[in-house]
C-alpha cells in the first residue's frame, strides 16, 4: 500500500491551513509563527519528493534562521496588533477577487502529471550533449541512490553551477553591506 | 565652388556659435555681434553667388555633395548627409542668403537698443543655417533636420521678448502647430521608405513612379501627409492660426521667418517632391483648393484688422495660399516665382512696418506716452515724417496688389492663368481660380486700407507724439531700398511672352520639374485674346481694389480706439449717400467679413482650433494625466493591486482560455 | 578566440569584466572600511571606484577585441557582441553615476563611502543580468542588482522620502521577483533546462504547452516590472522621486537598460518559437505604456517625477523595437538605449547640481530663468529635453528613427503611429522645461545662486551633451557597431536551434 | 511522484501569498507573504526536479540564499522607515505620491 500519497495530503492540508492563518492573524508574531509552520509542512513534502537535503536546509535555514530574523525584527519594533489590520473593503475585496482569478489560472498547472509532461516534451535528439550543461537527465531519486543525500545536490552545485554559486557569495556580501549601512544607528 | 556649398551653412552656424558665446560672456559687445552676425550672412551670400554663377554655366544636372554618411540603415537604404545643388535649391539659396543679409542688416538698426542683441543674432544666424539645410538637403531626412530646426528657431524668436507671457504662449502655439505638421512629414517619410525604399529626392523621382501606382491609395496618402506637414509649416487651413500670433516676435523676424523664408518651406517641399504629388491627382486638387480657400479667407480676415502686423500676417497666409494654388495646379515654376517675388515685397512690407513701428515706438518713448505702437488707428499721415518708408511701402503695396509692371503682378497673374487653364477640364480648379480672383481684389483693398490708415490723413496718435516722428536710420532704410528695387524689377525673372520675356524661370527650373511631366498634362498657357483678357481683368481688379480701399478708408475719419462711434443723425444721412458702398458693405463685404470673423476666425480658429483643437486636446490630455496622477496616491496597496490586475490580464492573454 | 565555458578557467576568462569589477569592489570596500569618517574619505573612495569601472571596461574591451566566442553552447554567460556592447554601456552608466555622486553625497550630508561599493556591485549585477545565458545566472544577477539598488534608494536615511522610496521599491520588487521566479520554475518544468538556448531549442521543437506559456507570462511580468511598463509601473515615480538623484539616474538608465538587454536576449534566444504569443502582449504593453507614461507626465510639476513618467514612456517605445523580433529591432534597442541612457544621465546630472541640500525636489518652475544665470546648464538641459523628444539633429532622433523603422519593416503600422503620437504628446512636458529656462525671467534674486557643479560631474555631463549632438549628426560608429557587431543574439543561437 | 498535486499546492500557496500581500497593511507581514510566495515556487522546483534532474533542487538552494539576502536588506529598510515614521503601516507611508 502506498503511504506517500495520504501523507502528502496531510502535509498539504497542514501547509494550506498554516498559510491561511499566516495571512489572517492580526498579530504579526502569530503570522510569523504560522509561516514557520507552513515551512515545516513544506519540508515534510520535500522529503516525500526525494529532496531530503532541501528539506533539511528548509528547516535549518529558512524556518530556523530567516524566520528568526523576522521574529527578531518584529520584537524589536514592538508593533502589536494593528487596530485595523485589514485593508479597506473596496481595495481588499478587489484584492481577494484578483487573487482568486490568479489562483484559478495557476491551478490549471495542477493538471500536470508525469505522463503529460513527457508527452509535451520534445523527443527530438537533444541539440547538444546534455552532459555539457549539467549531469541531469538523472532524476532526483536515482541521484540520491547513487551519490547520497548531500552528494546528489553538491555534485551539480560545485561543477555545473559553479558560476551561480560564486555569484551568491557576492550577493550575500552585498546584502551584508546594505543591511549594515541601513541599520547602523550612526554612520 | 559648388563643392563648397557647405560653407553657406557653416558660416551662419559659426555665427550662431560665436554670437551665442558672446551672448553668454559679453552681451554688451554689440559691434562685434553685428560684425559676426551680418558678416556670416554676407559670406554665405557671396558663396551663394559663386554657386549660382557655376550653376548658370552648367546644364542643369544636380550636383550632390556628400558630407558624410549619416544613418546607414540597411544595405538598401543609407541616409547620408548629402547636400544637393540644383537649379531649385540655388534659387532658394540666393533668396535666403540675399534677403537674409538685408534683414540682418536692418536688424542692426532695429534691435540696437535691445538688451538681448547678441542672443537675437545668435538665433537668427542659427535659423538661417537650418533653413539652408532644409533647402539644400538631398533627401527628406536631411531636409527634416532643417525643417525641425527652423521651427525651433522660429519658436525661440517668437518668444524672444519673454517678459510678455502671451509671447511665449504664441511661441508654444507655433511649435505645436508645426509639430502636428511634422507628424505628417514623418509618417510620409516612413511610408515612402516602406514603399519605395529610398528617401533621396533623386531616388524618389526615379523610383516612385515605378513602385507607386498612379492615383493609388498609398501615393495619395503619402502626398496628403506631406501636405499636412506643409500646412503646418506654411500656415494653411487648418493649421494657419499660429502665424498671426507669431507676430509677437521682433518685426525683422516676422519679415525673415514668417514671410520670406520659413513659411515658404512648405511650397518648396511640394515642388521638391513634385513627382509624388503629380502621381496623386486627388492630393493635387486638395493642395490647390486648400491654397485657394486659404488665400480667400485669410484675405477676408485681413480686411478688418487694425494691427499693422496682423494685416501683413494674414496677407502672408493669403499669399502662401496662392503659392499652394500654383503648385496644386502643377504650375511649379509659378509657385516658385511667386515665392521669390513675395519674399521681396513681403519682406519689404514687414521691414517697412517695422520702420513705422520703430518710429512710433521712439516717438512714444520720447513723449513719455504709452500706447500700442502697432495699431493703425493711432497712426496716419506718416508720409510726411517718413517719406522713404512711405514710398517704398507704396511700391510694395502696388506689387502685392498686382499692378504691372511690378513683380507681384507677373507672378500672381501666372498663377491665376494656370488655375484658369486647369479649370477648363476640372471644375475644382475653376472654383479655385474664382476664389483667387476675389482674394486678389481683397488683397488690393486691404493693402490700400493699410497704406491709407498709416500714411494718409492726419496723425491720430496725439499731438505730443507728432514732433518726435522720424525716418529710420540709413542702416534700416538701405535694405528697404534694395528690396524696393527688387520688388519693381523682380518680374523679369519670368516674364511671359506678351511682355517680351520667355518664362525664363520656368525654363530654368525644367531640369527639376520635368520629372513630373509624364503624369501631369503640360499646362498650355493661354495665348492671344484669352491671355490679354485675363491680364486685363487682373489689372482692373487690382486697380479697383486699390481705389476702393483708399476711398472707403479716407472717405471718413478713422476712429481711434478711444473715440466713441459717431452715429449722429447727420452722419447717418451722409452715410446714406454712399449707397453703393453700403450695398457693397452689406451684400458682399459684410457677410464675408462676418463669416470670416465669426465663423472662421472666432469660430474655427479661436474656438475649434485653439480651444477645442490645440487647447482642448491639451486640456483633455492634461486631464487624463491628472487622473493618472491621482491614481498614483502613494498607497502601496493600490500599486500592488494594479500590478496583480496586470498579471491576471497578461496571463489571460498568454495562456488563453483560462478565466 | 574560443572559450570552453565548462572549465573553471574558461568560465573565469568569460566573466573577466565581472570578476575585475567585483575584485575592485572588494578592494574599495577594504579602503572604505578604514576611511569612512570624513567627506575627504568619501571623495577618495569615489575616485578609487572609478578606476574599477575603467578596468572593467578594459576587460570587456579585451574580450571583444580577441573576439571571444563560446566553444559550443554558451553556458551561464553569453559571449557575443551584444554582451560586450551592453557591458560597455552599463559600465559607463556605473562610472558616470559614480562621477555624478562625487561631492553630491557630501553636500547632501551622506558620508558613507560604502555607497560606491554598492554601486559597483549593482553594476556587476546588471552585467550578469544583461550577459546571462542561463536563467539561474540571470535571476541571481537581477537579485544582486536589485538588492544593491534597494539599499541605494534608501541610502539617504536622514530623509524620510528616501527611506519610504526604499521600502516601496523593495516590497514591490520582491513581490515581482516572486513572479519571475515562478516563471523560471515553470519554464524549467516545461523544458528541463535553465539555459536560454536549450530552452529555445526545446520550445521550438514542440507546440506551445500550458506550462511554457504560463512560464512565459510570469517571466514577462517580472521584466515588465523592472522596465516599469504599465501597469507594473506604479512604483517608479514614487521611487524615482524619493531616491537620491544620482541613484535615480542609475535606476532610470542602468536598471532599465540591463532589464531590456536581458529581455531582448530572452525573447530572441529562448522564445523564438512563441513569437505569436508574446508579440500581442508586448504590443498592448507598449501602447498602454506609451500613452499612460506620456499623458501622466503632462500633469507633473516635479522634474524628477516628470522624468520618471518620461522614462516609463521610453520603456514603451523600446518595447516596440522588441516587438519587431528582428535583427533590426535588436539594433534599434541597442541604439535607442544608448541615446536614452546618455541623455538621462546628462539630464539627471544637471538636475543633481541644481538640488540643494535638504530642499524639496526641484520643480519645473524652479528652473525659471536658469538660462540667464547658468547658460551652459540650461543649454545642456535643453539639449537633453530635445533629445528625449526625438528632435532631429540629436541622438534621440536617430534612436527614434530606428525604433520606428523596426516594426515598420515587419509591416506593422499601428505601433509606429502610437509611438509618434506619444512623442507628440511629450512636447507638452519637455517643452515647458525649455520654456521655463530660456523664456521666463528669474523669479527671485537668490535663485540659482546655490548651484554647485563639481568639475568631474561637469565634464561627464558635457561629454554626454556633446555626444548627443555629435552622434545626432554623425552616429556612424555606433550604428555600424550596433547593426553589424552587436546583433549576434540570433546568429549564435540559430544554428543550435535549427539543428 | 505527486507532480500534479505538488504543482497545485504550489499554486495555492503562491496565491495565498499574493492575497496576503494585497490585503495586509503591516510591511513586515507583507514581506512574510512574499516569503510564502518564494516557498511556493520552491515546491514547484522540487517537484519538477523529480522529473528533470537536480537542477531544480540546486535552484532551491539559490532561492533560499536570495531570500536570506532579501530578508537582511528588507528588514534593514523596514527598520530605517520605522525610525522615521514610528510605524510600519503601509497606509501611513504616502509621502511620495502624485
Amino acid at each position: 500500500m502506498d503511504l506517500v500519497t495520504p501523507v502528502f495530503w496531510v502535509f498539504a492540508g497542514w501547509s494550506v491551513v498554516s498559510a491561511v492563518l499566516c495571512i489572517t492573524r492580526r498579530n504579526p508574531i502569530s503570522s510569523a509563527l504560522w509561516l514557520v509552520s507552513t515551512m515545516f509542512a513544506l519540508a515534510g513534502i520535500y522529503v516525500l519528493l526525494d529532496a531530503q537535503f532541501i528539506a533539511a536546509v528548509q528547516v535549518i535555514v529558512y524556518a530556523g534562521a530567516i524566520m528568526v530574523l523576522f521574529l527578531f525584527v518584529i520584537m524589536l519594533l514592538n508593533v502589536g496588533d494593528a487596530p485595523r489590520e485589514w485593508r479597506r473593503w473596496p481595495v481588499g475585496l478587489l484584492g481577494v477577487g484578483l487573487a482568486a482569478v490568479l489562483g484559478a489560472q495557476l491551478m490549471m498547472l495542477g493538471g500536470y502529471g508525469r505522463q503529460r509532461l513527457a508527452d509535451e516534451f520534445s523527443t527530438q535528439p537533444a541539440p547538444v550533449n546534455p552532459a555539457l550543461v549539467f549531469p541531469e537527465g538523472m532524476a532526483s531519486a536515482a541521484a540520491v541512490a547513487e551519490r547520497g543525500v548531500v552528494g546528489a545536490v553538491a555534485e551539480p552545485l560545485f561543477t555545473a553551477y559553479l558560476i551561480p554559486f560564486e555569484i551568491t557569495s557576492v550577493l550575500l556580501l552585498t546584502a551584508v553591506i546594505g543591511a549594515v549601512v541601513l541599520a547602523k544607528k550612526k554612520l | 565652388m559648388t563643392s563648397l556649398v557647405w560653407l553657406t551653412i557653416l558660416f551662419p552656424l559659426l555665427g550662431a556659435v560665436i554670437n551665442g558665446a558672446i551672448a553668454i560672456r559679453r552681451p554688451e559687445a554689440k559691434g562685434l555681434v553685428s560684425l559676426v552676425g551680418v558678416g556670416a550672412l554676407l559670406g554665405s551670400f557671396a558663396v551663394a553667388i559663386g554657386i549660382f554663377l557655376e550653376v548658370l554655366a552648367g546644364d542643369g544636372t544636380a550636383t550632390r555633395v556628400l558630407l558624410w554618411q549619416w544613418m546607414p540603415v540597411t544595405e538598401r537604404l543609407s541616409i547620408d548627409l548629402t547636400l544637393q545643388v540644383d537649379r531649385l535649391s540655388t534659387v532658394m539659396l540666393l533668396v535666403i542668403t540675399g534677403v537674409g543679409s538685408l534683414i540682418h542688416l536692418f536688424s542692426v538698426g532695429y534691435m540696437k537698443s535691445d538688451p538681448g542683441y547678441a542672443r537675437y543674432f545668435a538665433y537668427l544666424n542659427l535659423f538661417v543655417a537650418f533653413m539652408l539645410v532644409l533647402v539644400l538637403g538631398a533627401s527628406l531626412p536631411v531636409s527634416f533636420i532643417g525643417w525641425e530646426g527652423v521651427g525651433l528657431c522660429s519658436y525661440l524668436l517668437i518668444g524672444f521678448w519673454y517678459e510678455v507671457d502671451a509671447n511665449s504662449d504664441a511661441g508654444k502655439k507655433a511649435f505645436l502647430a508645426n509639430r502636428i505638421g511634422d507628424f505628417g512629414v514623418l509618417m510620409a517619410m516612413f511610408l515612402l521608405w516602406w514603399h519605395v525604399g529610398t528617401l533621396d529626392y533623386d531616388g524618389l523621382a526615379r523610383q516612385a513612379p515605378e513602385v507607386l501606382a498612379y492615383a493609388g491609395a498609398p501615393v495619395t496618402l503619402i502626398a496628403l501627409l506631406l501636405f499636412l506637414g506643409c500646412t503646418g509649416k506654411s500656415a494653411q487651413i487648418p493649421l494657419f492660426t499660429w502665424l498671426p500670433d507669431a507676430m509677437a516676435g521682433p518685426t525683422p523676424v516676422s519679415a525673415l521667418i514668417h514671410a520670406a523664408t520659413m513659411v515658404t518651406a512648405g511650397v518648396f517641399l511640394v515642388v521638391r517632391t513634385g513627382v509624388i504629388f503629380s502621381l496623386a491627382p486627388v492630393a493635387m486638387e486638395v493642395v490647390a483648393i486648400t491654397g485657394a480657400l486659404t488665400a480667400f479667407f485669410a484675405a477676408t480676415i485681413a480686411l478688418r484688422q487694425n494691427d499693422i502686423k496682423k494685416v501683413l500676417a494674414y496677407s502672408t497666409v493669403s499669399q502662401l495660399g496662392y503659392m499652394f494654388l500654383a503648385v496644386g495646379t502643377g504650375a511649379w515654376a509659378a509657385g516658385i516665382f511667386h515665392l521669390v517675388t513675395h519674399a521681396f515685397f513681403k519682406a519689404l512690407l514687414f521691414l517697412g512696418s517695422g520702420s513705422v513701428i520703430h518710429a512710433m515706438h521712439h516717438a512714444q518713448h520720447a513723449a513719455h506716452a504709452h500706447g500700442d505702437a502697432q495699431d493703425m488707428r493711432l497712426m496716419g499721415g506718416l508720409r510726411r515724417a517718413m517719406p522713404w518708408t512711405f514710398v517704398l511701402m507704396g511700391i510694395a503695396t502696388l506689387a502685392i496688389a498686382g499692378v504691372p509692371p511690378l513683380a507681384g503682378f507677373w507672378s500672381k497673374d501666372e498663377i491665376l492663368a494656370a488655375a484658369f487653364v486647369r479649370g477648363g477640364g476640372n471644375t475644382i480648379y475653376l472654383v479655385a481660380w474664382g476664389l483667387g480672383l476675389l482674394a486678389a481684389l481683397m488683397t488690393a483693398f486691404y493693402m490700400a486700407r493699410l497704406m491709407a490708415m498709416t500714411f494718409f490723413g492726419r496723425f491720430r496718435g496725439g499731438d505730443t507724439l507728432e514732433p518726435h516722428l522720424h525716418e529710420a536710420p540709413a542702416v534700416m532704410t538701405g535694405p528697404l531700398v534694395v528690396l524696393g528695387l527688387l520688388s519693381i524689377v523682380g518680374g523679369v525673372l519670368n516674364l511671359p511672352g506678351f511682355a517680351g520675356g520667355s518664362h525664363y524661370l520656368a525654363h530654368w527650373l525644367e531640369p527639376v520639374t520635368d520629372a513630373t511631366l509624364p503624369y501631369l498634362d503640360r499646362l498650355e498657357m493661354p495665348h492671344g485674346m484669352t491671355e490679354l483678357l485675363l491680364v486685363g481683368g487682373a489689372i482692373t481688379i487690382a486697380l479697383v481694389g486699390l481705389a476702393l480701399g483708399m476711398w472707403t478708408t479716407l472717405r471718413r475719419p478713422v476712429l481711434t480706439p478711444a473715440a466713441t462711434p459717431a452715429a449722429t443723425g447727420l452722419a447717418r444721412v451722409l452715410e446714406g449717400k454712399y449707397f453703393i458702398d453700403e450695398l457693397y458693405q452689406k451684400v458682399f463685404v459684410g457677410p464675408t467679413v462676418w463669416f470670416s470673423r465669426r465663423v472662421l476666425w472666432q469660430g474655427i480658429d479661436q474656438f475649434l482650433v485653439d480651444r477645442m483643437g490645440v487647447g482642448g486636446t491639451a486640456r483633455v490630455a492634461k486631464g487624463l494625466g491628472w487622473l493618472g496622477s491621482r491614481l498614483q496616491n502613494g498607497h502601496v496597496a493600490l500599486y500592488l493591486t494594479l500590478f496583480v490586475a496586470g498579471v491576471v490580464l497578461l496571463m489571460r492573454a498568454v495562456i488563453g482560455g483560462a478565466p | 578566440m574560443l572559450i570552453d565555458l565548462s572549465s573553471p578557467g574558461g568560465a573565469a576568462l568569460a566573466l573577466l569584466p565581472e570578476i575585475v569589477l567585483t575584485g575592485w569592489a572588494l578592494v574599495v570596500l577594504l579602503v572604505a572600511s578604514w576611511r569612512h569618517r570624513t567627506a575627504a574619505d568619501s571623495r577618495y573612495v569615489g575616485i578609487l571606484s572609478i578606476v574599477g569601472y575603467v578596468l572593467a571596461v578594459m576587460a570587456t574591451g579585451w574580450l571583444a577585441w580577441v573576439g571571444a566566442r563560446p566553444e559550443g553552447l554558451p553556458l551561464m554567460v553569453a559571449l557575443d557582441g551584444f554582451r560586450y556592447a551592453s557591458h560597455t554601456l552599463l559600465l559607463w552608466i556605473g562610472g558616470a553615476v559614480a562621477v555624478l555622486s562625487w561631492r553630491w553625497l557630501e553636500r547632501q550630508g551622506i558620508i558613507a563611502p560604502e555607497y560606491y561599493v554598492l554601486l559597483m556591485l549593482a553594476t556587476v549585477g546588471m552585467m550578469l543580468l544583461a550577459g546571462a545565458a542561463d536563467m539561474i545566472t540571470m535571476f541571481l544577477g537581477l537579485e544582486l542588482m536589485s538588492i544593491a539598488v534597494y539599499v541605494l534608494t534608501g541610502y539617504d536615511r536622514t530623509r524620510r522620502a528616501s527611506a519610504e522610496a526604499g521600502l516601496k521599491y523593495f516590497l514591490i520588487g520582491a513581490f515581482a521577483s516572486g513572479f519571475l521566479l515562478y516563471g523560471i520554475a515553470l519554464l524549467y518544468g516545461a523544458t528541463g533546462h535553465f539555459n536560454l538556448v536549450l530552452i529555445g531549442a526545446q520550445l521550438s521543437a514542440t507546440e506551445p504547452t500550458l506550462m511554457a506559456k504560463a512560464g512565459l507570462g510570469l517571466l514577462l511580468v517580472g521584466f515588465a516590472f523592472k522596465v516599469a511598463a504599465v501597469p507594473f509601473h506604479a512604483w517608479a515615480p514614487d521611487v524615482y522621486e524619493g531616491a537620491p538623484t544620482p541613484v535615480t539616474a542609475f535606476m532610470a538608465a542602468g536598471v532599465k537598460a540591463a532589464a531590456f538587454f536581458a529581455l531582448a536576449r530572452i525573447l530572441a534566444e529562448a522564445f523564438p518559437g512563441y513569437v505569436e504569443l508574446w508579440r500581442p502582449v508586448l504590443a498592448v504593453l507598449a501602447v498602454v505604456t506609451i500613452l499612460v507614461g506620456n499623458l501622466v507626465a503632462l500633469a507633473q510639476q516635479s522634474m524628477k517625477r516628470m522624468l520618471a513618467y518620461s522614462a516609463i514612456a521610453h520603456a514603451g517605445y523600446l518595447l516596440i523595437a522588441l516587438w519587431a523580433h528582428s535583427d533590426r529591432g535588436t539594433a534599434a534597442v541597442l541604439i535607442y538605449l544608448h541615446a536614452y541612457v546618455i541623455t538621462t544621465i546628462a539630464a539627471f546630472g544637471i538636475l543633481a547640481s541644481i538640488e540643494r541640500a535638504g530642499a524639496r525636489t526641484v520643480l519645473i518652475s524652479d528652473l525659471e530663468g536658469l538660462y540667464a544665470a547658468r547658460p551652459f546648464a540650461a543649454m545642456g538641459l535643453s539639449v537633453c529635453m530635445l533629445s528625449l523628444l526625438g528632435f532631429p539633429g540629436t541622438f534621440g532622433f536617430i534612436g527614434k528613427w530606428f525604433l520606428v523603422a523596426a516594426p515598420l519593416a515587419e509591416g506593422e503600422l499601428l505601433l509606429p503611429i502610437i509611438a509618434m503620437i506619444g512623442s507628440g504628446i511629450s512636447i507638452g512636458y519637455y517643452l515647458p522645461v525649455i520654456l521655463a529656462m530660456t523664456l521666463k525671467p528669474v523669479r527671485t534674486r537668490s535663485a540659482h545662486q546655490t548651484i554647485r557643479f563639481p568639475v568631474p560631474a561637469k565634464i561627464a555631463v558635457a561629454i554626454c551633451v556633446l555626444a548627443i549632438l555629435v552622434l545626432g549628426v554623425w552616429p556612424n560608429a555606433v550604428l555600424d557597431f550596433a547593426t553589424q557587431e552587436a546583433v549576434q543574439l540570433r546568429r549564435l543561437a540559430m544554428p543550435i536551434l535549427t539543428r | 511522484m505527486l507532480l500534479g498535486p505538488s504543482l497545485a499546492l504550489s499554486a495555492v500557496l503562491f496565491t495565498l501569498g499574493v492575497l496576503g500581500v494585497l490585503v495586509r497593511r503591516n510591511a513586515i507581514v507583507v514581506f512574510m507573504c512574499v516569503e510564502l510566495m518564494l516557498n511556493a515556487v520552491n515546491l514547484s522546483f522540487v517537484a519538477l526536479a523529480q522529473v528533470h534532474g537536480l537542477g531544480g533542487q540546486v535552484m532551491v538552494i539559490f532561492v533560499m540564499t536570495v531570500a536570506a539576502a532579501e530578508a537582511a536588506v528588507g528588514l534593514a529598510i523596514i527598520l530605517a522607515i520605522f525610525r522615521h515614521a514610528q510605524s510600519v503601516d503601509l497606509r501611513q507611508l504616502t509621502l511620495l505620491k502624485g
